[in-house]
């Protein structure tokens, strides 16, 4: 896009305005992510994000590829959480048709969205830390991470992107070796967690950095659209698990960690605290797994009937939403994502305004952007 | 160790003396001394410099949970060549809009003053190229030159992110220059001289780190700051300002910069080792490796810093310097004064 | 408006009454529709239909409205005063879709360069190219 | 307290300095690729193989470029069969579709190469996968 700026202006100090392009090539914004400052000396007074570079046009793809055949291209919308987007496309494809899941798969789909979001917390505390200048906090958390990865690759054959959610169920049940490793997972993870308390969270320096920047009232956060945990962290405990539980969710205890204050430091701890709360379902869903088929039966040919549906899941980012309108053959005629990444960087300006160019870094961290996402 | 002291010592005076056989003349000797001084300076710079890269990378790593460098050579000791190599044979890549005179000119400057420094600081006793009656003093001159040529390299690589950061080294090293001299002043005032030989000299019984631990503290902090090195390296943010005002510069030009860098950082370790540390003081052992083993743990300890904290804010870094460490200097300068005047009244 | 339609969850406006009815949907304390979760447009065919889901965090309600505009003339009036999450949701369906949205203050393109696509790509007239090097084209695939 | 932070972090390092090192050393050492690791190019077994052509229906980016001609028997037999890596996604689908078991992956992921047609594996030509 053509950013148009008013750099002509003084600000009321009567100092000029100039104008910083960081990105879509910079070590801190998480892909090809571009934000056009608008700067008084290290103040920005307007942040202009352009997307786009990563554009692929997935939900046109979509519209030349069966259902099944769409789900791997979802893998490769939010690449940090691709079973959260397996499981957001499939349960809507369900929906539409009306689909039983088997109680297997169902429990075996809630351990592995809730293992992917501890992925993918872990990499935001990681990317947090690193974008502050602590590069070491970084390899601890890939270094755990790692181990998740592990595990699906155990599960799907796959580290990146799964596939593993499947329309009607799983690709294949998980082994006993999974779930040996998973209970050791669980219980290294409370060290892994006083590890990174230790390292980034309990620093002074890293609170100082993060703390009462960028608070932006609830209000403007919720006209802007913003969802997932930056909007917790506003004090909004709105978490789709809990008040529009899909699949098993309704059978778990677990807590929606909310802020109050909603600085960026509040908004990283929302993912520190969340990563307790999805440990706690996935124990509570080993605990419950039941035996059985993994795999509902459908047909080979996958035709919904006519109609239109919508399902949002809470993805590690936000509101996850597919929006398909079947016209009853084996193709969605017309299949929209709503992407809560794209949402979310629409409120950068309002975060960034005021804040240091430094801050600019931590704002897109607690943003936790990933543009495969919002440029889908 | 008096023994070990002359080796050095023996060795320049017999190249004096050979010099002097062989040219006929002490100017001349003088000169080829001092000369020989110099590039052993030089040497020390270029080897701590090669030494360090490698050294801070497998530091890095072990903190990290990695290997490091594990490739060219046992444990990949030879890295750090390969680097160089690579640098050298860089391409020279000049920015079609930069000010050339000032943009050639900023590393040379940045790495003499860097050098410069090495002048006054004690390896050993008797070894120390000029033993200023001022040379901390000359050591804190000409090591707050640094921030002119990263001024000059940030303004005139015509780059935004460059001139940031080089308006940052000046904003940060004016502000902890000053908390960086007030701690240093209470060494002197105990020790009555600004001269390196004497301060460490006073310090054989008792380090003033015992004496002077706020001030010891303070010195660290502000040296951070003034190596720029984490939580204190805003002019090179990596995460904000890409690499500051070396954005524009590639192949040996970088090289400059990093070397200076080094060379900086090997100096305030230096200073730290004679100021608060007793030099080169200490039993058994010869006091340049005395010396030398004090000089590593503060470079550890500067690694370690690097690779543990996160970085400052600007404004904190702001605040920090003249809210908290510029008046616990100044207190410490005066309590210092007061038990000076306490337990040697006017001596 | 029609109550038992919003009650339903769907609701649909014609494009003239769009801003009016949106501005009621959130001012509106019984309806209180606060957030604009998602805003696309689907091509009918015959017209554009757009789609916008608004949520109620007050009363924890959904509602889907739907308004149509002809194919010729896609214009229809902005929501982005009233949500701020428009301000991109607005400018990506005008990326794919070339739907003008009056009163949106900077409807440049967002997903597209900067000179835009030169076509709209999730227009059913535009079909995907085959990719270069394969004989099938014309599917998209 | 302010700085307590600070040198627990440090402590944290410093204890990790002296752990074991989580790296690989790659070309030396592997890990295992697990059980059901999707990767590397298709390996076809001719034999099984019934020429049905659902891999090529299942896969989502037509990643398979497969064609068949009627043998004198009235059979069915391949003639071509391309692996086009480059746009495969690895999602597994062509061998679950595969009737007869006759595909499978080669588990090499190794495949860095100078040309992209390099990566147009005619998974007929010798023992089908390797380069």
């Amino acid at each position: 896009m053509t950013v148009k700026l008013t750099h002509e202006g003084v600000t009321a100090s009567g100092s000029e305005l100039y104008c910083l392009n960081m990105g879509p090539q910079h070590p801190s914004t998480h892909g090809v992510l571009r934000v056009v400052l608008e700067l008084d000396g290290e103040t920005v007074v307007r942040a202009i994000p352009v997307l786009g570079y990563l554009h692929r046009g997935i939900e046109k793809l979509a519209e030349s590829r069966t259902y099944p055949q769409f789900i791997p291209f979802t893998d490769r919308l939010d690449y940090v959480s691709s079973m959260c987007n397996n499981l957001a496309y499939c349960q809507t494809v369900e929906k539409l048709m009306t689909v039983e899941v088997p109680e297997r798969a169902e429990y075996i789909r809630v351990i592995m969205a809730e293992l992917n979001r501890i992925a993918s917390h872990m990499l935001f505390i990681g990317a947090t830390a690193l974008d502050l200048g602590g590069m070491t906090g970084m390899m601890y958390t890939f270094r755990d991470r790692e181990r998740i990865l592990d595990l699906f690759n155990l599960a799907s054959g796959s580290r990146l992107t799964y596939s593993y959610v499947r329309i009607g169920g799983v690709m294949n049940d998980i082994s006993p070796e999974f779930v040996n490793l998973l209970r050791a997972f669980l219980a290294d993870l409370p060290g892994m967690l006083q590890e990174y308390d230790d390292l980034i969270n309990g620093n002074e320096i890293f609170q100082a950095r993060l703390r009462d920047v960028s608070i932006v009232p609830a209000s403007r956060l919720v006209s802007l659209g913003v969802t997932g945990p930056v909007l917790r962290a506003a004090g909004i405990a709105y978490d789709l698990r809990r008040k529009k539980p899909y699949g098993i969710y309704d059978r778990f205890q677990f807590d929606i960690p909310a802020g109050t204050v909603g600085d960026n430091w509040e908004r990283y701890l929302m993912r520190v605290l969340e990563i307790s709360e999805s440990a706690k379902i996935i124990a509570q869903a080993l605990e419950g797994l039941p035996e059985g088929p993994v795999m509902a039966k459908i047909p080979k040919v996958i035709k919904p009937p006519v109609g239109e549906v919508y399902h949002a899941n809470e993805s590690p980012r936000g509101e996850l939403g597919f929006h398909i309108v079947s016209d009853g053959s084996t193709k969605p005629y017309r299949l929209h994502i709503r992407r809560p990444t794209f949402y979310n960087l629409g409120s950068i300006d309002a975060l960034c305004r005021g804040v240091k160019i430094a801050d600019v870094a931590a704002v897109l961290a607690v943003l936790d952007p990933c543009m495969g996402e919002a440029d889908a | 160790m008096q023994e070990s002291a002359s080796f050095w010592l023996g060795l320049g005076r017999s190249l004096k003396k050979i010099a002097q056989d062989a040219t006929g003349s002490v100017w001349m000797a003088e000169m080829i001394h001092t000369l020989a001084a110099v590039v052993a300076i030089l040497s020390i710079i270029l080897l701590s410099a090669l030494v360090l890269v490698y050294l801070e990378r497998k530091v890095c790593a072990w903190m990290q949970m990695r290997l490091g460098p594990n490739r060219l050579g046992p444990f990949g000791i030879f890295q750090t060549i390969a680097d160089i190599l690579k640098l050298m044979t860089k391409e020279d890549i000049q920015p079609t809009l930069v000010s050339p005179i000032m943009w050639a000119l900023a590393p040379i400057l940045l790495f003499m003053a860097a050098m410069t420094t090495y002048a006054v600081i004690p390896f050993d006793a008797g070894v120390i190229f000029a033993d200023l009656n001022i040379g901390i003093f000359f050591f804190l001159a000409v090591g707050s030159q640094a921030s002119l040529p990263l001024l000059m390299a940030g303004w005139s690589s015509n780059n935004k992110y460059a001139m940031i950061g080089g308006m940052r080294t000046v904003a940060q090293m004016i502000s902890y220059e000053i908390p960086l001299v007030f701690s240093i002043l209470g060494v002197v005032m105990i020790t009555g001289s600004m001269k390196m030989s004497d301060i460490v000299k006073a310090q054989e019984g008792l380090w003033f780190i015992v004496t002077q631990p706020v001030a010891f503290v303070i010195y660290i902090i502000a040296a951070t700051a003034e190596t720029n090195r984490i939580p204190f390296d805003l002019v090179e943010a990596e995460s904000e300002l890409v690499a500051g005002p070396f954005t524009e510069y590639s192949g040996m030009r970088w090289a400059y910069f990093f070397l200076a860098e080094y060379a900086f950082m090997v100096g305030a370790s230096c200073v730290a080792a004679t100021l608060f540390l007793g030099g080169w003081n200490g039993p058994w052992l010869p006091g340049w490796i005395w010396f030398f083993l004090k000089v590593s743990a503060m470079i550890f300890l500067f690694m370690w810093f690097r690779w543990t904290f996160p970085r400052i804010r600007v404004d904190q870094l702001m605040s920090f310097g003249w809210k908290v460490l510029l008046p616990l200097s100044i207190a410490n300068v005066v309590l210092t004064g007061i038990g000076l005047w306490l337990f040697f009244p006017l001596n | 408006m029609n109550l038992e339609m919003i009650a339903a969850g769907s609701l649909e406006t014609k494009p003239e009454a769009l801003l009016n009815e949106m501005r009621q949907l959130r001012d509106n304390p019984v309806f209180g529709f606060d957030r604009l979760i998602d805003l696309t447009a689907v091509d009918r065919g015959e017209t554009f239909e757009l789609v916008y889901r608004l949520n109620s965090l007050l009363h924890d309600r959904d509602l889907l409205v739907r308004a149509k505009v002809s194919l010729e003339q896609p214009t229809i009036a902005s929501v982005s005063e009233i949500w701020e999450s428009a301000l991109f949701g607005e400018r990506e369906v005008h990326d794919m879709f070339g739907i003008v949205f009056e009163g949106h203050p900077e409807l440049e393109p967002l997903l597209a360069p900067e000179e835009g696509f030169g076509f709209f790509p999730l227009r059913k007239s535009y079909t995907l190219p085959g990719r270069s090097g394969q004989t099938d084209g014309g599917n998209g695939r | 307290m302010f700085g307590f932070g600070l040198i627990k972090g440090l402590s944290v390092t410093l204890r990790r300095c002296f752990s074991k090192p989580n790296t690989v050393e790659y070309p030396e050492e592997r890990l295992p690729v697990g059980p059901m690791f999707r990767g590397g190019t298709i390996d076809l077994n001719l034999e099984k193989c019934i020429a049905c052509g659902l891999c090529a229906l299942a896969c989502p980016n037509k990643a398979i470029d497969l064609a068949t001609e009627k043998s004198e028997s009235g059979k069915k037999v391949l003639t071509r069969y391309i692996h086009n890596i480059p746009v495969c996604l690895y999602c597994n689908y062509c061998i679950e579709a595969c009737p007869t078991q006759a595909i499978h992956w080669t588990q090499n992921y190794e495949m860095s190469c100078l040309r992209k047609q390099d990566l147009m594996i005619d998974c007929m030509a010798g023992k089908g996968g390797d380069r």
